[in-house]
Protein backbone atom coordinates (compact mmCIF):
# COMPACT_ATOMS: atom_id res chain seq x y z
CA UNK A 1 0.00 0.00 0.00
CA UNK A 2 1.60 3.30 -0.89
CA UNK A 3 0.43 6.99 0.16
CA UNK A 4 -3.01 7.30 1.82
CA UNK A 5 -3.56 3.66 0.95
CA UNK A 6 -1.12 2.91 3.57
CA UNK A 7 -2.77 4.98 6.58
CA UNK A 8 -6.32 3.52 5.79
CA UNK A 9 -4.90 -0.49 6.07
CA UNK A 10 -2.38 1.08 8.97
CA UNK A 11 -0.16 -0.86 7.67
CA UNK A 12 2.13 -0.50 4.73
CA UNK A 13 2.25 -4.23 3.98
CA UNK A 14 0.10 -6.89 4.48
CA UNK A 15 0.42 -10.31 4.70
CA UNK A 16 -2.59 -12.40 3.26
CA UNK A 17 -3.07 -16.03 4.27
CA UNK A 18 -3.70 -17.45 0.73
CA UNK A 19 -5.79 -21.07 0.26
CA UNK A 20 -3.01 -22.59 -2.64
CA UNK A 21 -5.24 -23.77 -4.06
CA UNK A 22 -6.66 -20.85 -6.43
CA UNK A 23 -5.35 -17.93 -7.19
CA UNK A 24 -6.29 -14.80 -5.78
CA UNK A 25 -8.62 -12.42 -7.58
CA UNK A 26 -10.04 -8.79 -7.87
CA UNK A 27 -12.84 -9.78 -5.43
CA UNK A 28 -10.99 -12.15 -3.64
CA UNK A 29 -8.42 -9.65 -2.74
CA UNK A 30 -10.97 -6.94 -1.02
CA UNK A 31 -12.84 -9.32 0.58
CA UNK A 32 -9.12 -10.28 2.39
CA UNK A 33 -8.83 -6.65 3.22
CA UNK A 34 -9.89 -4.41 6.27
CA UNK A 35 -13.27 -2.60 4.65
CA UNK A 36 -12.14 0.56 4.90
CA UNK A 37 -9.18 -0.06 2.23
CA UNK A 38 -11.78 -2.28 0.25
CA UNK A 39 -14.17 -0.05 -0.22
CA UNK A 40 -11.57 2.98 -1.38
CA UNK A 41 -10.06 0.50 -3.68
CA UNK A 42 -12.86 1.08 -6.71
CA UNK A 43 -11.41 4.08 -7.26
CA UNK A 44 -10.49 4.15 -10.74
CA UNK A 45 -7.62 6.15 -9.90
CA UNK A 46 -6.29 3.56 -7.82
CA UNK A 47 -3.89 1.35 -9.85
CA UNK A 48 -2.59 -2.09 -8.83
CA UNK A 49 0.33 -3.71 -9.93
CA UNK A 50 1.94 -7.17 -9.20
CA UNK A 51 5.54 -8.13 -8.37
CA UNK A 52 6.39 -3.77 -9.76
CA UNK A 53 4.51 -4.40 -12.98
CA UNK A 54 1.35 -2.60 -13.44
CA UNK A 55 -1.88 -4.46 -14.56
CA UNK A 56 -3.91 -2.50 -17.17
CA UNK A 57 -7.01 -3.93 -15.90
CA UNK A 58 -6.95 -4.25 -11.74
CA UNK A 59 -10.28 -5.74 -11.98
CA UNK A 60 -8.38 -8.51 -14.01
CA UNK A 61 -6.23 -9.52 -11.15
CA UNK A 62 -4.60 -13.11 -10.34
CA UNK A 63 -2.43 -13.49 -7.63
CA UNK A 64 -0.38 -16.38 -6.49
CA UNK A 65 1.18 -17.34 -3.09
CA UNK A 66 4.25 -15.11 -3.04
CA UNK A 67 3.34 -12.36 -5.00
CA UNK A 68 3.53 -8.67 -4.36
CA UNK A 69 0.34 -6.96 -4.82
CA UNK A 70 0.89 -2.90 -4.94
CA UNK A 71 -2.19 -0.87 -4.42
CA UNK A 72 -1.18 2.88 -6.18
CA UNK A 73 -3.23 5.90 -5.02
CA UNK A 74 -2.69 8.57 -7.34
CA UNK A 75 0.47 9.97 -7.35
CA UNK A 76 1.43 13.68 -5.20
CA UNK A 77 4.48 13.82 -7.91
CA UNK A 78 8.11 15.02 -6.56
CA UNK B 1 26.49 10.84 -20.36
CA UNK B 2 23.58 9.45 -18.24
CA UNK B 3 22.82 9.66 -14.55
CA UNK B 4 19.28 8.66 -12.98
CA UNK B 5 19.58 8.37 -9.05
CA UNK B 6 17.14 8.11 -6.04
CA UNK B 7 18.31 9.31 -3.05
CA UNK B 8 17.74 8.83 0.55
CA UNK B 9 19.98 11.01 2.03
CA UNK B 10 20.75 14.59 1.74
CA UNK B 11 22.15 16.16 -1.33
CA UNK B 12 24.43 18.94 -2.90
CA UNK B 13 24.07 19.97 -6.27
CA UNK B 14 26.80 22.13 -6.57
CA UNK B 15 28.68 18.59 -6.12
CA UNK B 16 26.84 16.77 -9.00
CA UNK B 17 26.16 19.35 -11.56
CA UNK B 18 29.68 20.67 -11.98
CA UNK B 19 31.09 16.31 -12.43
CA UNK B 20 28.47 16.49 -14.81
CA UNK B 21 29.18 19.26 -17.11
CA UNK B 22 33.00 18.11 -17.34
CA UNK B 23 31.61 14.80 -18.47
CA UNK B 24 30.02 16.50 -21.51
CA UNK B 25 32.62 18.07 -23.18
CA UNK B 26 31.99 19.94 -26.53
CA UNK B 27 29.01 21.10 -24.91
CA UNK B 28 26.77 23.93 -26.24
CA UNK B 29 24.78 24.65 -23.33
CA UNK B 30 23.88 23.11 -20.12
CA UNK B 31 20.60 23.80 -18.23
CA UNK B 32 19.80 22.66 -14.31
CA UNK B 33 16.96 23.39 -12.46
CA UNK B 34 17.27 22.49 -8.40
CA UNK B 35 13.81 21.93 -6.71
CA UNK B 36 13.98 22.54 -2.81
CA UNK B 37 11.47 21.95 -0.25
CA UNK B 38 9.58 25.38 0.04
CA UNK B 39 9.04 27.01 3.70
CA UNK B 40 5.40 26.76 3.80
CA UNK B 41 4.10 28.02 6.77
CA UNK B 42 3.34 25.34 9.23
CA UNK B 43 5.28 22.69 7.31
CA UNK B 44 7.91 20.87 9.45
CA UNK B 45 8.97 18.12 7.26
CA UNK B 46 8.04 16.43 3.68
CA UNK B 47 8.00 12.76 3.23
CA UNK B 48 8.37 11.19 0.17
CA UNK B 49 7.56 7.58 -0.35
CA UNK B 50 8.11 5.42 -3.29
CA UNK B 51 7.57 1.83 -4.99
CA UNK B 52 11.07 0.99 -5.87
CA UNK B 53 10.07 -1.27 -8.50
CA UNK B 54 8.29 1.06 -10.64
CA UNK B 55 9.89 4.48 -9.30
CA UNK B 56 13.38 4.23 -10.88
CA UNK B 57 12.50 2.62 -13.83
CA UNK B 58 10.05 4.88 -14.04
CA UNK B 59 12.90 7.78 -13.94
CA UNK B 60 15.18 5.69 -16.77
CA UNK B 61 11.83 5.37 -18.98
CA UNK B 62 11.72 8.77 -18.58
CA UNK B 63 15.42 9.53 -19.41
CA UNK B 64 14.70 7.88 -22.80
CA UNK B 65 12.12 9.63 -23.63
CA UNK B 66 14.02 13.02 -23.11
CA UNK B 67 16.79 11.69 -25.63
CA UNK B 68 14.28 10.41 -28.09
CA UNK B 69 12.34 13.99 -27.84
CA UNK B 70 15.75 16.41 -27.59
CA UNK B 71 19.17 15.82 -28.82
CA UNK B 72 20.62 16.12 -25.61
CA UNK B 73 24.95 14.93 -24.56
CA UNK B 74 24.14 14.49 -21.38
CA UNK B 75 20.93 13.93 -18.73
CA UNK B 76 21.24 13.89 -14.86
CA UNK B 77 18.04 13.41 -12.82
CA UNK B 78 18.53 12.71 -9.40
CA UNK B 79 15.50 13.05 -7.26
CA UNK B 80 15.14 12.70 -2.78
CA UNK B 81 12.85 10.34 -0.94
CA UNK B 82 12.61 9.88 2.33
CA UNK B 83 12.16 12.75 4.89
CA UNK B 84 13.53 16.18 3.98
CA UNK B 85 13.25 19.72 6.04
CA UNK B 86 12.22 22.77 4.23
CA UNK B 87 15.95 23.96 2.38
CA UNK B 88 16.27 21.04 1.48
CA UNK B 89 16.80 20.08 -2.23
CA UNK B 90 14.45 17.51 -3.84
CA UNK B 91 15.39 17.09 -7.02
CA UNK B 92 18.13 18.19 -9.40
CA UNK B 93 17.40 18.16 -13.40
CA UNK B 94 20.57 19.09 -15.43
CA UNK B 95 20.85 18.69 -19.36
CA UNK B 96 23.60 19.27 -21.78
CA UNK B 97 23.01 19.94 -25.35
CA UNK B 98 24.82 21.15 -28.24
CA UNK B 99 22.07 23.66 -28.51
CA UNK B 100 20.17 25.64 -25.54
CA UNK B 101 16.97 24.94 -26.82
CA UNK B 102 17.00 21.31 -26.20
CA UNK B 103 19.01 21.60 -22.74
CA UNK B 104 15.98 24.42 -21.61
CA UNK B 105 12.79 22.12 -22.89
CA UNK B 106 14.34 18.58 -21.68
CA UNK B 107 14.78 20.25 -18.35
CA UNK B 108 11.10 21.43 -18.78
CA UNK B 109 10.05 18.39 -20.10
CA UNK B 110 11.43 16.00 -17.56
CA UNK B 111 10.18 18.13 -14.60
CA UNK B 112 6.56 18.47 -15.75
CA UNK B 113 6.44 14.61 -16.12
CA UNK B 114 8.84 13.89 -12.35
CA UNK B 115 5.74 16.65 -10.61
CA UNK B 116 3.09 14.88 -12.01
CA UNK B 117 3.84 11.27 -13.35
CA UNK B 118 6.45 10.00 -11.95
CA UNK B 119 5.75 7.34 -8.50
CA UNK B 120 5.93 9.31 -5.20
CA UNK B 121 3.69 9.84 -2.89
CA UNK B 122 4.19 12.96 -0.71
CA UNK B 123 3.08 14.11 2.86
CA UNK B 124 3.80 17.32 4.84
CA UNK B 125 4.49 17.02 8.97
CA UNK B 126 2.28 20.43 9.90
CA UNK B 127 1.77 20.86 13.74
CA UNK B 128 3.56 17.29 14.33
CA UNK B 129 0.99 15.36 11.78
CA UNK B 130 1.37 13.87 8.99
CA UNK B 131 -0.59 15.06 5.58
CA UNK B 132 -0.67 13.86 2.22
CA UNK B 133 -0.42 15.98 -0.48
CA UNK B 134 -2.82 15.46 -3.44
CA UNK B 135 -1.68 16.37 -7.36
CA UNK B 136 -2.27 19.61 -8.00
CA UNK B 137 -4.18 20.61 -10.87
CA UNK B 138 -1.34 23.02 -12.29
CA UNK B 139 0.88 20.01 -12.93
CA UNK B 140 -1.64 18.05 -15.02
CA UNK B 141 -2.19 21.35 -16.77
CA UNK B 142 2.23 21.79 -17.35
CA UNK B 143 1.99 17.56 -18.21
CA UNK B 144 -0.47 18.62 -21.09
CA UNK B 145 2.19 20.86 -22.70
CA UNK B 146 3.93 17.85 -23.87
CA UNK B 147 0.81 16.09 -25.69
CA UNK B 148 1.96 17.54 -29.40
CA UNK C 1 18.43 39.33 -5.64
CA UNK C 2 19.34 40.68 -8.87
CA UNK C 3 23.31 40.20 -10.05
CA UNK C 4 23.95 41.42 -13.69
CA UNK C 5 27.14 41.76 -14.63
CA UNK C 6 29.62 41.64 -17.99
CA UNK C 7 32.95 40.29 -16.87
CA UNK C 8 35.97 40.43 -19.18
CA UNK C 9 37.32 37.55 -17.20
CA UNK C 10 37.16 33.35 -17.26
CA UNK C 11 34.58 32.80 -14.55
CA UNK C 12 33.03 29.46 -12.81
CA UNK C 13 29.43 29.67 -13.00
CA UNK C 14 29.85 26.99 -9.90
CA UNK C 15 31.35 30.07 -7.75
CA UNK C 16 28.07 32.34 -8.85
CA UNK C 17 25.40 29.49 -8.50
CA UNK C 18 26.12 28.53 -5.06
CA UNK C 19 26.28 31.85 -3.44
CA UNK C 20 23.04 33.24 -5.92
CA UNK C 21 21.18 30.31 -4.52
CA UNK C 22 22.14 30.97 -0.90
CA UNK C 23 20.70 34.76 -1.41
CA UNK C 24 17.46 33.61 -2.04
CA UNK C 25 16.13 31.68 0.94
CA UNK C 26 13.20 29.96 0.97
CA UNK C 27 12.87 29.57 -3.09
CA UNK C 28 10.95 27.27 -4.19
CA UNK C 29 13.73 26.34 -7.37
CA UNK C 30 16.13 27.65 -9.30
CA UNK C 31 16.83 27.19 -12.83
CA UNK C 32 20.22 27.37 -14.18
CA UNK C 33 21.48 27.82 -17.41
CA UNK C 34 25.68 28.12 -19.05
CA UNK C 35 26.45 28.14 -22.28
CA UNK C 36 29.88 27.16 -23.00
CA UNK C 37 32.07 28.55 -26.65
CA UNK C 38 31.15 25.19 -28.31
CA UNK C 39 34.02 23.43 -30.11
CA UNK C 40 33.04 24.23 -33.77
CA UNK C 41 35.22 22.47 -36.24
CA UNK C 42 38.52 24.57 -36.99
CA UNK C 43 37.27 27.20 -34.22
CA UNK C 44 40.42 28.71 -32.45
CA UNK C 45 38.75 31.60 -30.34
CA UNK C 46 35.83 33.30 -30.16
CA UNK C 47 35.42 37.65 -29.18
CA UNK C 48 32.54 39.09 -27.89
CA UNK C 49 32.78 43.04 -28.48
CA UNK C 50 30.24 45.16 -26.71
CA UNK C 51 29.12 48.53 -26.50
CA UNK C 52 29.57 49.33 -22.63
CA UNK C 53 26.73 52.54 -22.76
CA UNK C 54 24.40 49.95 -24.52
CA UNK C 55 25.19 46.76 -23.65
CA UNK C 56 25.28 46.96 -19.32
CA UNK C 57 22.07 48.80 -19.16
CA UNK C 58 20.46 46.36 -21.75
CA UNK C 59 20.93 43.18 -19.58
CA UNK C 60 19.15 45.67 -16.55
CA UNK C 61 16.69 46.54 -18.97
CA UNK C 62 15.76 42.89 -19.87
CA UNK C 63 15.82 42.04 -16.35
CA UNK C 64 13.71 44.66 -15.39
CA UNK C 65 11.15 42.99 -17.99
CA UNK C 66 11.65 39.27 -16.95
CA UNK C 67 10.88 40.98 -13.37
CA UNK C 68 8.03 42.12 -14.42
CA UNK C 69 6.82 39.31 -16.63
CA UNK C 70 7.69 36.32 -13.89
CA UNK C 71 6.62 35.69 -10.42
CA UNK C 72 10.40 35.95 -8.92
CA UNK C 73 12.82 35.51 -6.04
CA UNK C 74 16.16 36.43 -7.75
CA UNK C 75 17.84 36.67 -11.10
CA UNK C 76 21.77 36.18 -11.95
CA UNK C 77 22.93 37.36 -15.51
CA UNK C 78 26.61 37.37 -16.05
CA UNK C 79 28.01 37.50 -19.57
CA UNK C 80 31.26 37.35 -20.78
CA UNK C 81 32.87 40.08 -23.44
CA UNK C 82 36.56 39.51 -24.99
CA UNK C 83 38.12 36.57 -26.40
CA UNK C 84 37.41 33.15 -25.15
CA UNK C 85 38.42 29.97 -26.22
CA UNK C 86 36.43 26.82 -26.83
CA UNK C 87 34.56 24.92 -23.66
CA UNK C 88 34.80 28.36 -21.40
CA UNK C 89 31.64 29.73 -20.43
CA UNK C 90 30.32 32.63 -22.27
CA UNK C 91 27.23 33.17 -20.44
CA UNK C 92 25.26 31.88 -17.41
CA UNK C 93 21.65 32.66 -16.08
CA UNK C 94 19.93 31.80 -13.34
CA UNK C 95 16.42 32.79 -11.74
CA UNK C 96 15.01 31.68 -8.53
CA UNK C 97 11.84 31.51 -7.96
CA UNK C 98 9.09 29.96 -5.36
CA UNK C 99 7.72 27.99 -8.69
CA UNK C 100 9.58 26.04 -11.14
CA UNK C 101 7.41 27.37 -14.23
CA UNK C 102 8.51 31.09 -12.96
CA UNK C 103 11.98 29.77 -12.77
CA UNK C 104 12.79 27.70 -16.19
CA UNK C 105 10.51 30.33 -18.15
CA UNK C 106 12.80 33.51 -17.20
CA UNK C 107 16.01 31.80 -18.15
CA UNK C 108 14.39 30.69 -21.14
CA UNK C 109 13.07 34.41 -22.15
CA UNK C 110 16.30 36.12 -20.57
CA UNK C 111 18.73 33.84 -22.96
CA UNK C 112 16.38 34.08 -25.82
CA UNK C 113 17.01 37.98 -25.33
CA UNK C 114 20.28 37.65 -24.79
CA UNK C 115 20.93 35.81 -27.68
CA UNK C 116 19.57 37.89 -30.49
CA UNK C 117 19.02 40.82 -29.35
CA UNK C 118 21.05 42.03 -26.51
CA UNK C 119 24.35 44.51 -27.50
CA UNK C 120 26.39 41.71 -28.78
CA UNK C 121 29.04 41.42 -31.78
CA UNK C 122 30.59 38.35 -32.04
CA UNK C 123 33.61 36.82 -34.10
CA UNK C 124 35.49 33.56 -34.95
CA UNK C 125 39.09 33.17 -35.44
CA UNK C 126 39.51 30.33 -37.76
CA UNK C 127 42.91 29.65 -39.18
CA UNK C 128 44.55 32.69 -37.52
CA UNK C 129 41.87 34.83 -39.56
CA UNK C 130 38.68 36.61 -37.41
CA UNK C 131 35.29 36.23 -38.65
CA UNK C 132 32.27 37.73 -38.33
CA UNK C 133 28.83 36.30 -36.82
CA UNK C 134 25.78 37.05 -38.59
CA UNK C 135 22.63 36.41 -36.46
CA UNK C 136 21.18 33.94 -36.90
CA UNK C 137 17.68 33.23 -37.87
CA UNK C 138 16.79 30.74 -35.02
CA UNK C 139 17.83 33.46 -32.87
CA UNK C 140 14.70 35.45 -34.06
CA UNK C 141 12.20 32.99 -34.15
CA UNK C 142 13.09 31.91 -30.57
CA UNK C 143 12.51 35.61 -29.78
CA UNK C 144 8.86 35.54 -31.64
CA UNK C 145 8.01 33.58 -28.93
CA UNK C 146 7.97 36.02 -26.47
CA UNK C 147 5.50 38.34 -28.48
CA UNK C 148 2.43 37.62 -26.97
CA UNK D 1 32.15 51.73 -34.79
CA UNK D 2 31.26 48.17 -33.61
CA UNK D 3 31.41 44.56 -35.16
CA UNK D 4 31.89 44.79 -39.01
CA UNK D 5 31.58 48.09 -39.01
CA UNK D 6 35.08 48.67 -37.51
CA UNK D 7 37.12 46.64 -40.42
CA UNK D 8 35.31 48.67 -43.03
CA UNK D 9 36.50 51.77 -41.53
CA UNK D 10 40.18 50.10 -40.15
CA UNK D 11 39.70 51.37 -36.89
CA UNK D 12 37.44 50.64 -33.34
CA UNK D 13 37.42 54.91 -33.18
CA UNK D 14 38.18 57.67 -35.67
CA UNK D 15 38.30 61.34 -34.79
CA UNK D 16 36.66 63.62 -36.84
CA UNK D 17 37.62 67.31 -36.97
CA UNK D 18 35.22 69.12 -37.35
CA UNK D 19 34.11 73.10 -37.59
CA UNK D 20 32.83 74.29 -34.18
CA UNK D 21 30.07 76.42 -36.19
CA UNK D 22 27.22 74.40 -37.15
CA UNK D 23 26.32 70.54 -35.61
CA UNK D 24 27.55 67.80 -37.68
CA UNK D 25 24.10 66.22 -39.74
CA UNK D 26 23.99 62.54 -41.19
CA UNK D 27 25.11 63.87 -44.65
CA UNK D 28 28.17 65.48 -43.34
CA UNK D 29 28.69 62.21 -40.87
CA UNK D 30 28.77 60.32 -44.35
CA UNK D 31 31.01 62.61 -45.67
CA UNK D 32 33.54 62.71 -43.30
CA UNK D 33 34.01 59.14 -43.38
CA UNK D 34 35.26 56.56 -45.54
CA UNK D 35 34.04 55.71 -48.51
CA UNK D 36 33.33 51.78 -47.66
CA UNK D 37 31.88 52.63 -44.38
CA UNK D 38 29.94 55.64 -45.74
CA UNK D 39 27.66 53.17 -48.04
CA UNK D 40 27.49 50.55 -45.54
CA UNK D 41 25.51 53.34 -43.37
CA UNK D 42 22.24 53.59 -45.43
CA UNK D 43 21.53 49.48 -44.69
CA UNK D 44 18.50 50.44 -42.48
CA UNK D 45 19.47 47.61 -39.77
CA UNK D 46 22.40 49.56 -38.81
CA UNK D 47 21.73 51.90 -36.03
CA UNK D 48 23.07 55.03 -35.17
CA UNK D 49 23.77 56.32 -31.26
CA UNK D 50 24.88 59.42 -29.92
CA UNK D 51 26.92 59.43 -26.17
CA UNK D 52 24.84 55.93 -25.62
CA UNK D 53 21.81 57.33 -26.49
CA UNK D 54 20.03 55.08 -29.82
CA UNK D 55 18.41 57.55 -31.93
CA UNK D 56 15.10 56.73 -33.31
CA UNK D 57 15.86 58.08 -36.28
CA UNK D 58 19.70 57.99 -37.46
CA UNK D 59 19.31 60.29 -40.50
CA UNK D 60 17.90 63.01 -38.50
CA UNK D 61 21.58 62.98 -36.40
CA UNK D 62 22.79 66.52 -35.05
CA UNK D 63 26.41 66.00 -33.27
CA UNK D 64 28.33 68.55 -31.56
CA UNK D 65 32.29 68.64 -30.83
CA UNK D 66 33.35 66.08 -28.19
CA UNK D 67 30.21 63.74 -28.84
CA UNK D 68 30.80 59.54 -29.08
CA UNK D 69 28.66 58.75 -32.05
CA UNK D 70 28.73 54.60 -31.90
CA UNK D 71 27.73 53.07 -35.81
CA UNK D 72 26.03 49.83 -34.72
CA UNK D 73 25.48 46.89 -36.88
CA UNK D 74 23.17 44.23 -36.18
CA UNK D 75 23.75 42.38 -33.45
CA UNK D 76 25.21 38.76 -33.76
CA UNK D 77 24.03 37.76 -30.00
CA UNK D 78 25.42 36.89 -26.82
Amino acid sequence: MLGKLADLAQAATIDLPLPMSKPLDWEGLKAALPSALAEALDDPRIRVAINGALLPNKTKLQAGAGDEIALLPPVSGG
Amino acid sequence: MRDIRLLDQMFLPGMLIGPFTQANPGLGGVCTFVGEVRYDEGVEALELTHYEPLTLPGMHALADRAFERFTLMGLLMVHRVGQMRPGEPIVCVSAAALHRRDAIDAVDFCMDHLKSAAWFWKREKRGGEWHWIEPREQDHSDLARWQS
